[in-house]
């Protein structure tokens, strides 16, 4: 587990540590015929997909198709019922607990302490992957959570404010895979700047990102590829 | 290798179909029944003729040839269950089998306990004249019931079948922990606030050799029974989870079928 | 980080919640007073009540226990940040521990104010030499709560229906530690007549083998449980 | 035989219950059998 900890700059994102050990460069993310349930329903009925270090991948299809499942068996939330599938190059099945460690999902709902506020949220879960203080800061100077926002209390955020402190979270905790779903719900003209910033150069420094989304107009530009889900089942 | 198995049958299924009565039982289990049914009609001679009155208990003994085995297999029941449960925790495989196991034991545990229950509470109305005393053994039980209650809740909780069997094995490991920690509580708690009388309770009578004999004829009816049942109920919950599985395959195909339709996007 | 680190980040983000959020203070206190109050109305005798008061303390801190665990788990479950903490990959062993020190903080508390309430409201006393046993048993029961608490409030907490799945799991299960903590307590203050304070010192250690062997269970049963 | 209600009651209670018990489940495993297929049944 040793991360690359040298120099950081407030602009730094984090890098992916496998490509330098391991000069062949394997996939990040890589499903075979993957089958997920939720309670009794397939709501994923044959995933297979591959994605490449540094993409940014739209998952793009209407609502109950699956993407928010995708993104959930990939971030090792959900257990593969059938099928194969690696994350990070680890076994879906059995290092579920070594993925998650290693991936950030930020899901429909925020995952914060509302009681809490913005910094404090943003504190406890850089810390819980052992961020220090300077990554932190640099987490909520990257989603312009300065100043006074930083200690207003998240349940007097409006919806995109709050979106803007979980991605901090998200930033503060240096993951190797992003994971976002519908990530741009909620947020206005200027925070949906600094998100496809912030996923730029995530990306840019070595980083994956996986976005599901239906705002094809807003999300088309920043993926490099567009990957289709229909009927729980996923082919890219 | 599944393959190969089910080829012949569904090539031909008449035969085999009407040769098999539909069911969970096989002849083993027929056999095994029947033996059940000759030992409950021993015990029930025994237990109701045969056996003499007991000289401070009199007639109403005779309830001690149901009542003591129940509790005895019950605890037994609950055991196994714990047992299976931690075969299921600790084996590589995580085989269902040993949860399925582990589930019917305790549901017929809860069963078993419920009877005990229901008859000691009938027998304490002809000993001691009340249907319910606050005596260690009755709190254990009263406890033991309803942890087991909880433990059938968590079974309930749904999910998929290995979320059920991990849930329910950490559940029904702690509760066989819980046993002898209330049977302790409960026994120092009435040790130390003694009742007037001495209120007896359980199977401590002095016996003469045929009421030891009849209990004993109880003992092997009722564990003729619970492997009986054990072996009912674990088939017909293995069929529960097949079914379940099939309902997947279905549910599986209906939504690839909704990606397939010619208005789909692909 | 290491196993402590994460339990301490844990209980000092719950704690934090619950400083922001008051409502244990605003709701769970008093809703324990309340209980107190009927438990007179309901033994409506002095003597009674000045003889069962400790039995009722601890009544009263079951029922609340219930209610701050339930508490504890929506301040997870209400935002998502129970997955959030799965997919953080925090240790399930130093989420169970801090959870539970958190809420063992809050019960220990709650128990002063009820054991005072016992003694304003039923005349319970608290005796010089019996001091020592009721500082130990607050202290054993509360760690025996907290741990089964947080153990099968994690269980139900994905569910609907935990608010009465909890209650049927949890006070089956606490029944050792009712009738421990309220024995040794009767024989700190001495409500039961002729009760002496050494007699109070076998509960204690029950109360402790109840709390290592659930506090065990939890630290490796937690994971299985939490997730899916 | 005295208190005969009693004694007799208790017998017919625990081996009620249990052979309502085996009915159902046995009920039960026939329904299911006619619709699982026979190779998931490994007791045939």
């Amino acid at each position: 587990m040793d991360r690359d900890t040298a120099e950081h700059s407030s602009e730094r994102l984090p890098e992916r540590t496998g490509g330098t050990d391991d000069p062949v460069v394997d996939p990040v993310v890589e499903l075979v015929e993957v089958v997920a349930v939720l309670g009794a329903f397939p709501a994923l009925a044959g995933a297979t997909l591959r994605v490449e270090p540094g993409e940014i991948v739209l998952l793009r299809g209407p609502n109950g198709a699956g993407k928010t499942t995708v993104l959930r068996v990939c971030a090792g939330l959900l257990p593969v019922v059938r099928g194969e599938g690696r994350v990070l190059g680890l076994d879906l099945t059995s290092d579920r607990d070594t993925i998650r460690t290693r991936v950030g999902l930020l899901g429909h709902a925020n995952g914060l302490y509302t009681d809490l506020t913005v910094s404090e949220n943003v504190r406890f879960w850089g810390a819980t992957v052992g961020a220090t203080a300077e990554e932190v800061v640099a987490a909520l100077d990257r989603l312009a959570l300065t100043g006074r926002l930083a200690d207003v209390p998240v349940r007097r955020l409006s919806a995109g404010q709050r979106r803007r402190t979980a991605l901090a979270c998200l930033v503060a905790r240096r993951a190797e895979l992003w994971l976002l779903d519908e990530p741009h719900a909620g947020l206005d003209a200027s925070g949906r700047d600094e998100l496809d910033a912030t996923l730029r150069q995530a990306a840019a420094s070595g980083a994956t990102v996986m976005v599901a989304s239906h705002e094809l107009e807003r999300t088309g530009a920043l993926a490099t590829r567009v990957v289709d889900v229909v009927a729980g089942q996923v082919r890219g | 290798m599944t393959q190969t198995s089910t080829a012949p049958r569904s090539s031909d299924p008449g035969p085999q179909r009407a040769a098999r009565r539909p069911g969970t039982g096989t002849t083993a289990t027929r056999v095994l029944g029947g033996v059940t049914l000759v030992a409950i009609g021993w015990l029930v001679a025994f237990g109701l003729g045969f056996s003499p009155a007991d000289r401070d208990q009199e007639e109403s003994v005779r309830i001690l040839y149901v009542h003591v085995p129940t509790i005895w297999v019950a605890y037994v029941a609950f055991v196994v269950t714990a047992v299976c449960s931690g075969i299921y925790m600790f084996s590589r495989r995580h085989s269902l089998g040993w949860d399925r196991a582990a589930g019917a034991s305790a549901e017929i545990g809860v069963l078993f306990v419920a009877l005990t229950l229901l008859v000691g509470a009938l027998w304490g109305r002809l000993t001691w004249g009340v249907f319910w005393q606050w005596d260690a053994r009755l709190t254990t039980t009263a406890l033991l019931f309803v942890t087991y209650i909880g433990y059938l809740a968590v079974r309930r909780l749904g999910g998929s079948h290995h979320q059920r069997a991990r849930r329910s094995a950490v559940i029904g490991m702690l509760a066989v922990l819980l046993i002898p920690l209330v049977h302790w509580s409960v026994r120092l708690w009435r040790s130390l606030h003694q009742e007037a009388t001495v209120l007896r309770t359980d199977g401590q009578v002095r016996m003469d050799g045929l009421m030891l004999f009849s209990l004993f004829v109880g003992v092997i009816a009722f564990t003729l029974i619970y492997v009986w049942l054990m072996l009912h109920r674990t088939r017909v919950m293995a069929m529960e989870d097949a079914l379940d599985d099939h309902g997947l395959e279905e549910a599986l195909a209906a939504r690839r079928a909704e990606g397939d339709r010619p208005d789909g996007e692909r | 980080m290491s196993t402590w680190r994460i339990a301490l980040l844990v209980a000092g983000k719950d704690l934090r919640v619950e400083r922001r959020s008051r409502v244990v203070t605003n709701q769970v206190v008093p809703f324990a007073a309340v209980t107190m109050v009927m438990f007179a109305f309901a033994l409506d005798a002095d003597a009674v009540l000045q003889r069962v008061a400790p039995g009722l303390v601890w009544l009263a801190t079951l029922f609340s226990l219930l209610v701050l665990v339930q508490r504890s788990y929506a301040i997870e479950t209400d935002d998502g940040a129970l997955d959030a903490l799965r997919v953080a990959g925090v240790d399930p062993a130093a989420l169970f521990w801090g959870k539970a020190l958190a809420l063992a903080v809050q019960l220990a508390v709650l128990e002063v104010i009820l054991i005072g309430t016992a003694v304003v409201l039923y005349g319970a006393e608290v005796r010089a030499e019996g001091l020592v046993l009721l500082v130990t048993t607050l202290v054993t029961a509360t760690c025996s709560l907290a741990v089964v608490g947080t153990l099968y409030g994690g269980l139900a907490a994905g569910f609907r229906g935990r608010e009465t799945l909890l209650p049927l799991l949890v006070l089956p299960v606490v029944a050792p530690v009712l009738i421990g903590a309220t024995r040794a307590v009767e024989a700190a203050l001495g409500t039961v007549p002729g009760a002496v304070v050494s007699e109070g010192w076998p509960w204690v250690g029950l109360l402790a083998v109840f709390a290592v062997a659930f506090g065990v269970g939890g630290t490796l049963a937690f994971g299985p449980l939490i997730d899916e | 035989m005295q208190d005969a209600g009693f004694i007799l009651g208790s017998y017919a209670v625990t081996f009620g219950a249990i052979a309502l018990f085996a009915w159902i489940t046995v009920r039960r495993g026939r329904r299911l059998s006619r619709q699982v297929p026979t190779d998931e049944q490994y007791w045939t």
